[in-house]
């Protein structure tokens, strides 16, 4: 045992962010402090996400903490670390500071509640990639909609209401669709076993017949499929992502779009595995669909959080794909593509971020040979554009061709069809980078090149995308710990689900 | 009738004793402040010796009955009395409401409520029910001056005394086809072969429309939206909480007596559910009105009840009573929060007055921004754990469809609870807002109902367990 | 007992249809509150008789708390009846309109 | 040295390039433009130093493991044999020359850092091509030339032509990088590694079935980077950037890695005789079309960049015939002579104040290294005798019409006529850029003596640059083809005296060529502005027709997704549901009148429903 699993390092995962949102409400008065306590407090996180790193090897999971709750339902406060959620927890915790940065000169007013919101939002986040427990995991996974919600209303741009509805119309319409499969199986559990319980291991065992098992993935494929999300459900998202404070559209594409994917991979595929299976030839597709549906609309906007947003339901789709081709390979690189993913757009909308600190809008028109004015900025934005359309050498390659290997091995016509999206990918990268770097400034853009601040936000991600890109051993090694991946093989085997 | 007979009943005697005694001293010597201080004091000593009382009896004169189902409500009721008491501190003194009055009609219908949800005969469920009736019949009016008074009074004294009717008449045919008043009896009587005699079904109709009516189910809500404007903040709230509550307390062991023949009435009150809920989100969804909007969200919260109601079990039981006691505290915060933000011009009426008042009264705004997220059913509320059970009483009973329109609901629902929210967080930048600043005595039992709130949903376990515990004598 | 039950019945039926018909046509106050005492009373005649019938005085003494709590209705109906006519000058029920959607 | 030193050829570029990245901004010129060709020369110098690692089967060398997850284990590792040694003398060698022609040409750019940088990057990519011993670490370096050659065509971003040139190349390559990856993944479905030598020594695995698409598949890869048809129409606009850029990038190296690559698979490449004949197919195509695109372009660097396309379309020719080492051959002397070009049509431009051939001044003839140089590499380029072109172009034919067959002797005949074409070509440029009047005009530039210095160096490559391949009938042993000890194993047999007519037929129709154009092109007044020069000049109005057939209907269905679907169809359905429940809501609403008569009413109608329901029931129970 290594002195690490001593502590309760995963609930601490949680409870951070939310001592720190509980001081900065208290810490009302001083703005400063609430930006130093969040920048603290999410640091401290981060500090302790990167320390888990140091786990030692072992199956199953990396970590496990499992705590009395309700126990008249059988609701455990259960959280479990293994290789995925090892990878989404570093994410969460660099892309929390990371938003904290970005938004620390342009909060003004309102700051304790800013980034009290904010680290509330950490620890729904945390909940959602730490939860065993299901009840534990619906409930992280409606709560942390919550202060993302109200950033948006309160700090997002004019009109931002409408949007927002749309956002959680869908999105709760989504989860509780959820909450009726997890009520579902959690009932017919009990009734099989007598044990009423919420656990995720004890309720894979359920045994279901083919449709109710099928209606039960149904509730959790729509809830998660809203998330991250495939077409045609995505319809809340490009509106949703221009609205909102650039910080919180880092974190809405960053984050929380992973949660959707996790959550596929997590709970429905785990839960549901011969559902999941039937389903893989349809969600591979659909997957597809959004792939290039995405990317090819993506190449007609002309506001750049606008294709950002397009940009990264593309990408989305193409993780899900990863793991909808029953494919071992496949599904690490949309592990690896979930973490890379995060950076990349991360930093994408830190630039944006800094694009509208500038010049108050996001619109390509406004813009134009940046690089004149700001080599330094137009750097980072062109690796972050290469990165983007998965330069080889930079984070989003090893994803993909992890993926596309593994497509290939298993369902090789439809590995090849996915293979153009790397044509699509560049085409509207190299639109966005032509109208914002290249050519003449429009008059009277007025550009200072990125601060020491700005510096500091960039840097750690261009660290990233080239770590990730080059080394990306430190981050495929722990997906050799992913846990429930044999059961889930293992189910899918059974039934001779894997496809053709 | 026994000296020990009474032991069952000393919290509501206690309520009456103490309403009585002030009804007398508030005609020498009103004081509105002490009044209502001594209220809450006999409201807070009845509800701690129900907590603590062990009756040896079971029945008191065969129309109430004893023991923990009874004490568990009559605490409850007593405690919302306290705590409506306490959100019509300043509330009722800027009105000039006469203050013996007022508090004795609060603790009145407190008894009221006690006694409808101990009534173990349709006399006692009749009397209680009406003694809650006449007692808000003249709350719904106390502030004589409001402008909606007259009107909300009217409409609240007509409908009633009609449900009243309706009610009395199903009853009497209750009696008529089984020859008994006795509650479990009364119901099992009507059920023969596991059929429903048709004399009982007319009853049922009966009675159905008259219990229909205290409930706002469709198409009996009618009053609900009117009422509720009209009447003065905390007497809504306890027209909301308590007075449906005790309803649906008092409907349990009806439901339970009823039994197989249950089955039989299920799919028209599968229709009522549905179209109550249809109507209470439809219409709370396009209210202006934060009053009118609560009313109908309670109409929509009723229909997620009879879910639970119709699925029956103990399941459904367990679903009903935790339900209606979260969504009592809840409501009843909701509507304390209003008081709290009256000023002696008025109470908030236009949603809009709302914009920014996380930013001028933080405490009201986070009170009331968590009793929406309880009643829209979103986590670590107590509305969450309610909402839940009721889904999974749906599910269980295999009415899973039901279940998928409750989600439906909810849905539709975020859009009026949520908007609220975004209101309160949403900073205000035209006109300064016409509502009063936070003052503190009410903010006790706001606070109080919304720390119980949080309390619940995120710990639900002890209370789960208490709702299973008087269910299961 | 000369008069069957089923007459009974029938007569309390009648007598609560010609209440409700009362409540649903008139539109003053007034009349719409006796048309309620109409049809409580149908339902007292109920009681009265089906107490006869299962020979048993439960039916006859909820018809005495019947009408006791008439008694109190009605005394705070016309109050309230009172209090209407000084507000707003009307009885008629429809004038109360202010409220709705 | 150690083996595993051999990293460090590709990586002193790099490290050149990222010290320049980091602290460019801060060295002076003088040292972070000496930074950049340093790193590049030093490269060279450990390609020579480590040539002997090349004998035999060559050297691996696996610096560490780059991905490796369940069922993919993809090391970097290089691999250093003679093909990519050769291969890396030449890149090195003509970088570095470029390199040093750079510090004069660029000598005047206050962006120097970041030119400088993008070259060392190039340099750096294009070795990783060239020595990856894995085609996931070659496509590394694949797509990093890709990028490399976009920000340099597009190094003078202020124009917006320049960057939608760049864009342009990027896009077209990336198009053909797609048919390559698919060809990689399905290697890799077929033998589970990546690694070059392993896939290349059990070729035998490979379906029957699966060899043609596969053949086929990386030569849409290779025809991308190399610009054949049909993804050529990138090249000619990838002119845009600076001189030394198309000479290194679009001449000398980036544009012949499809070669390169084809070669590295040549044992794959054989196994299909369709593949192969598609091969050349694709070549002569893009020669003949190239070369006669060449014919009527008014733009020195864009006649350059044909004559680029279409000597490739050689290279490729050669591979479908099944000589690796002509192919390797044309190459690099293609490069040497084709980078002289450049380099020599750099200084002509700098001389003549303008690209336009017909509207520059012809200064240039009066400087003798100029003239000199640019005509030895014209000489090389359209095949004279003796000089290293005729060699490997010849040599190249001679094997075509070796094969026989019916849709060789095609190739052969459409490859000699292309040869004409060529000559015709490239004197009709020599004819204009250095005949005709001079015109007058103020100060005439000097040039800087490193862009002078190395024009030499190349001449004397492009003119003797044959030897390296000498054919018998001249005397030689085939050096380069011995030393590639490729499976270079179809050798049709020709015999001698044919060889020595082919070698005549040659000298022919060089001879031809120039003859020709000293009729057609002497003076400026045959210049004729026709519909078939304004077809040629416009590369076969590929652009219009691309436009039309791909970029048009990809941007109106670009829109019409935004609009039409996302606005209207998905939107407007949700946002219809949304209306929907509103006016629900709104009709509900209307119920409540807020009428007392209503109210009650209310109840009757309830109690009529109660009641009927309970009389369906009993009826239908």
């Amino acid at each position: 045992m290594n002195e690490l699993t001593f502590y309760p390092l995963l609930s601490l995962l949680i409870a951070i962010p939310l001592g720190g949102a509980f001081l900065c409400v208290l810490s009302r008065r001083s703005s400063g402090l609430c930006r130093w306590l969040a920048l603290l407090s999410s640091g401290a996180v981060l500090v302790l996400a990167g320390s888990l790193f140091r786990l030692p090897d072992q199956t199953g999971w990396l970590l496990r903490e499992d705590y009395a709750w309700i126990d008249t339902l059988g609701a455990r406060f259960t959280l479990g670390l293994d290789g995925v959620s090892l990878l989404m927890v570093l994410l969460t915790a660099l892309l929390i500071v990371m938003a904290v940065l970005v938004s620390w000169r342009t909060i003004s007013e309102k700051t304790a509640l800013y980034f009290s919101l904010l680290l509330a939002l950490e620890a729904g986040l945390m909940g959602v990639f730490l939860a065993l427990d299901l009840f534990l995991f619906y409930i992280c996974w409606e709560i942390m909609l919550i202060p993302a919600v109200i950033l948006i209303v309160v700090w997002g741009e004019e009109g931002s209401l409408p949007a927002v509805f749309k956002f959680i119309f869908f999105t709760i319409g989504g989860s509780l669709l959820m909450l009726l499969s997890i009520i579902s199986l959690y009932y017919l559990h009990g009734e099989q076993t007598g044990v009423f319980s919420f656990s995720l291991e004890a309720l894979r065992l359920t045994k279901l017949s083919g449709s109710l098992e099928l209606w039960i993935y149904l509730g959790f494929l729509l809830a998660f499929a809203v998330k991250i999300p495939l077409v045609p459900l995505h319809i809340w998202l490009p509106d949703t992502y221009c609205k909102a404070p650039t910080a919180i559209t880092l974190l809405l594409s960053g984050v929380l779009a992973k949660t959707g994917i996790y959550g596929l991979y997590r709970f429905a595929f785990q839960l549901c595995p011969e559902a999941a299976a039937k389903s893989f030839a349809w969600l591979s597709i659909v997957a597809l669909v959004t792939v290039f549906y995405a990317a090819w609309t993506a190449f007609g906007q002309s506001d750049i959080k606008r294709l950002l947003a397009y940009s990264s339901v593309s990408h989305l789709g193409f993780i899900v794909f990863g793991l909808s081709v029953s494919n071992r390979t496949a599904m690490e690189g949309s592990f690896l593509q979930m973490f890379s993913h995060g950076i990349t757009m991360g930093a994408f909308f830190a630039l944006t971020a800094m694009i509208e600190e500038r010049i108050g809008d996001t619109r390509m028109e406004r813009l134009g040979g940046l690089w004149g004015r700001a080599p330094l900025w137009s750097f980072f934005f062109l690796v972050v554009a290469l990165s983007s359309l998965g330069l080889p050498g930079l984070n989003n390659f090893v994803g993909e061709i992890l993926i596309l290997a593994g497509a290939f091995q298993s369902l090789p016509w439809l590995g090849a069809v996915a293979v153009p999206s790397i044509l699509l990918a560049a085409l509207y990268i190299l639109r966005l980078v032509r109208h914002v770097l290249w050519g003449v400034s429009p008059a009277g853009l007025i550009w200072t090149d990125v601060g020491r601040r700005e510096i500091f936000i960039l840097v750690p991600f261009l660290i990233l995308m080239v770590w990730v890109g080059c080394w990306p051993q430190t981050f495929l090694d722990p997906l050799q710990q992913v846990a429930g991946l044999p059961f889930f093989e293992g189910a899918v085997a059974l039934k001779g689900g894997v496809l053709p | 009738m026994t000296w020990t007979d009474f032991a069952g009943l000393v919290p509501v005697l206690i309520l009456l004793g103490g309403a009585i005694l002030i009804l007398m001293a508030g005609a020498y010597r009103p004081h509105y402040r002490l009044f209502i201080l001594a209220g809450i004091s006999i409201a807070l000593t009845a509800c701690g010796v129900a907590v603590f009382s062990t009756s040896a009896v079971k029945e008191v004169s065969g129309i109430f009955r004893c023991g923990p189902y009874a004490d568990f409500f009559m605490a409850l009721w007593s405690l919302l009395g306290a705590l409506t008491l306490g959100i019509s501190f300043r509330y009722g003194e800027e009105r000039k409401f006469a203050p013996g009055e007022y508090v004795a009609l609060v603790l009145f219908s407190c008894v009221g409520m006690s006694f409808l949800s101990m009534a173990s005969s349709l006399v006692g469920f009749f009397l209680g029910l009406e003694m809650i009736s006449l007692n808000f019949y003249i709350l719904t009016v106390f502030h004589r001056q409001s402008p909606e008074a007259p009107e909300a009074g009217m409409k609240y004294l007509l409908l009633g005394a009609v449900a009243t009717g309706f009610l009395a008449f199903g009853i009497a045919l209750i009696f008529a086809a089984t020859g008994t008043l006795k509650l479990p009896e009364a119901m099992s009587g009507m059920v023969a072969g596991g059929q429903i005699v048709p004399l009982g079904l007319l009853a049922i109709a009966m009675f159905l429309v008259g219990v229909g009516f205290k409930l706002s189910l469709f198409p009996f809500h009618f009053w609900t939206p009117d009422v509720y404007q009209g009447a003065p903040a905390p007497v809504t709230g306890l027209l909301a909480s308590g007075s449906k509550g005790a309803v649906w307390a008092a409907m349990v062991p009806l439901g339970a007596g009823l039994a197989g023949g249950l089955a039989e009435i299920v799919p028209l009150l599968k229709a009522l559910a549905l179209l109550t809920l249809a109507t209470g989100v439809l219409c709370a969804l396009v209210q202006d009105n934060i009053k009118r909007l609560l009313a109908f969200s309670s109409v929509s919260h009723m229909g997620y009840v009879l879910i639970a109601f119709l699925s029956g079990g103990l399941t459904g039981e367990r679903a009903v009573i935790f339900y209606l006691v979260t969504y009592s505290i809840v409501v009843l915060g909701s509507f304390g929060v209003l008081a709290c933000l009256s000023t002696p011009l008025g109470e908030p009426r236009a949603l809009s007055d709302f914009k920014g008042l996380a930013y001028r009264s933080p405490f009201l705004a986070a009170a009331l921004t968590i009793f929406l997220f309880s009643l829209a059913g979103i986590p670590l509320t107590a509305g969450f754990i309610g909402k839940f059970h009721i889904f999974y009483s749906a599910v269980r009973a295999g009415h899973t469809w039901m279940a998928i329109a409750g989600v439906i609901a909810s849905l539709i629902s975020m859009g009026y609870y949520l908007r609220l929210v975004f209101l309160v967080f949403q900073p205000r930048t035209d006109s300064p807002s016409p509502l009063a600043v936070c003052q503190p005595p009410g903010n006790i039992a706001v606070a109080f109902c919304s720390v119980l709130t949080l309390v619940i949903g995120i710990f639900p376990a002890p209370l789960l367990k208490f709702v299973a515990a008087i269910l299961s004598p | 007992m000369n008069v069957p039950f089923s007459h009974l019945l029938i007569i309390a039926f009648l007598l609560f249809l010609m209440g409700l018909a009362s409540i649903l046509v008139r539109r003053n106050v007034i009349r719409v509150l006796i048309g309620v005492e109409i049809m409580l009373n149908a339902a007292g005649l109920v009681l009265v008789g089906s107490s006869a019938l299962w020979n048993k005085v439960d039916g006859q003494l909820f018809a005495v708390f019947l009408m006791a709590i008439e008694a109190a209705e009605v005394a705070l109906a016309l109050a309230l009846v009172i209090y209407l006519r000084r507000r707003k000058g009307t009885l008629n029920i429809n004038a109360f309109n202010e409220m709705r959607g | 040295m150690r083996p595993e030193f051999i990293s460090l050829i590709p990586l002193l570029p790099l490290g050149g390039a990222l010290i320049n990245i980091l602290f460019g901004g801060r060295l002076s010129r003088r040292v972070s433009t000496g930074l950049a060709v340093v790193s590049v020369a030093l490269a060279a110098f450990m390609v020579v130093a480590f040539w002997s690692y090349a004998a035999g089967g060559g050297t691996r060398v696996e610096l560490y493991t780059w991905i490796e997850a369940s069922g993919l284990r993809v090391p970097l590792v290089l691999l250093f044999d003679s093909l990519s040694a050769s291969m890396a003398l030449m890149v090195t060698g003509v970088s570095t020359l470029i390199h040093i022609y750079c510090l004069g040409y660029m000598s005047r750019e206050k962006d120097y850092v970041r030119f400088f940088v993008l070259l060392n990057l190039f340099v750096f990519a294009m070795l990783v091509i060239v020595l990856a011993g894995d085609l996931l670490v070659l496509f590394l370096g694949w797509e990093g030339v890709g990028f490399c050659s976009y920000a340099l065509i597009g190094f003078w971003y202020r124009e917006g032509r320049n960057a939608d040139a760049g864009q342009k190349a990027f896009v077209m390559t990336r198009a053909a990088d797609v048919f390559l990856l698919i060809a990689m993944l399905w290697l890799f479905r077929i033998f589970g590694t990546f690694s070059i030598p392993d896939i290349m020594a059990r070729t035998e695995l490979i379906p029957a079935a699966a060899a043609t698409p596969l053949v086929l598949l990386l030569l849409a890869g290779a025809c991308g980077k190399s610009a054949q048809f049909p993804f050529m129409s990138w090249l000619p606009d990838a002119m845009a950037g600076p001189t030394p850029v198309s000479a290194l990038i679009h001449a000398a190296t980036m544009v012949t890695a499809g070669v390169y690559l084809l070669c590295r698979l040549f044992p794959l490449v054989m196994l299909s005789a369709q593949g192969m004949a598609a091969i050349a197919l694709v070549g002569i195509l893009t020669a003949g079309y190239a070369a006669l695109c060449a014919l009527a372009q008014d733009e020195i660097k864009r006649v350059l960049a044909y004559s680029t396309m279409s000597q490739v379309g050689y290279m490729f020719v050669a591979l479908g015939a099944g000589t690796l080492s002509g192919a390797m051959f044309h190459l690099y002397t293609h490069a040497f002579f084709k980078s002289l070009l450049f380099l020599g049509a750099g200084c002509i431009v700098l001389l003549g104040g303008e690209n336009n051939i017909f509207r520059m001044d012809r200064a240039a003839r009066r400087n003798p290294l100029v003239f000199g140089t640019f005509l030895v590499g014209s000489l090389a380029l359209a095949g004279a005798p003796l000089t290293s072109g005729f060699f490997s172009k010849d040599g190249i034919l001679t094997t075509v019409f070796s094969r026989g067959s019916g849709l060789y002797e095609l190739v052969w005949v459409l490859g000699s006529l292309t040869a004409f074409v060529t000559a015709l070509y490239t004197f009709r440029l020599l004819y204009l850029v250095f005949g005709g009047k001079e015109k007058t005009r103020g100060e005439i530039p000097t040039l800087s003596f490193s862009m002078a210095v190395v024009l030499p160096f190349l001449a004397v490559a492009a003119l003797f640059g044959g030897v390296i391949n000498l054919p018998a009938i001249f005397g030689g042993n085939e050096t380069l083809r011995h030393f590639l000890e490729g499976p270079d194993v179809i050798q049709g047999f020709v015999a001698h005296r044919e060889e020595i007519i082919l070698t005549a037929l040659a000298v022919a129709v060089f001879a031809i060529g120039w003859l020709a154009a000293y009729g057609l092109f002497r003076r400026e007044s045959a210049l004729r502005d026709n519909m078939a020069s304004r077809f040629f000049r416009s590369g076969f109005y590929i652009d219009q027709l691309l436009e039309t057939l791909f970029q048009r209907p990809f941007r109106t269905l670009a829109r019409f997704w935004d609009r039409a679907t996302e606005r209207q169809l998905f939107d407007g359905f949700f946002s219809g549901l949304g209306n929907m429940t509103f006016g629900g809501a709104k009709i509900v609403r209307r119920m409540q009148t807020g009428r007392l008569s209503t109210y009650l009413g209310s109840f009757a109608w309830g109690l009529l429903f109660l009641a009927s329901f309970f009389l369906c029931c009993a009826l239908g129970g």
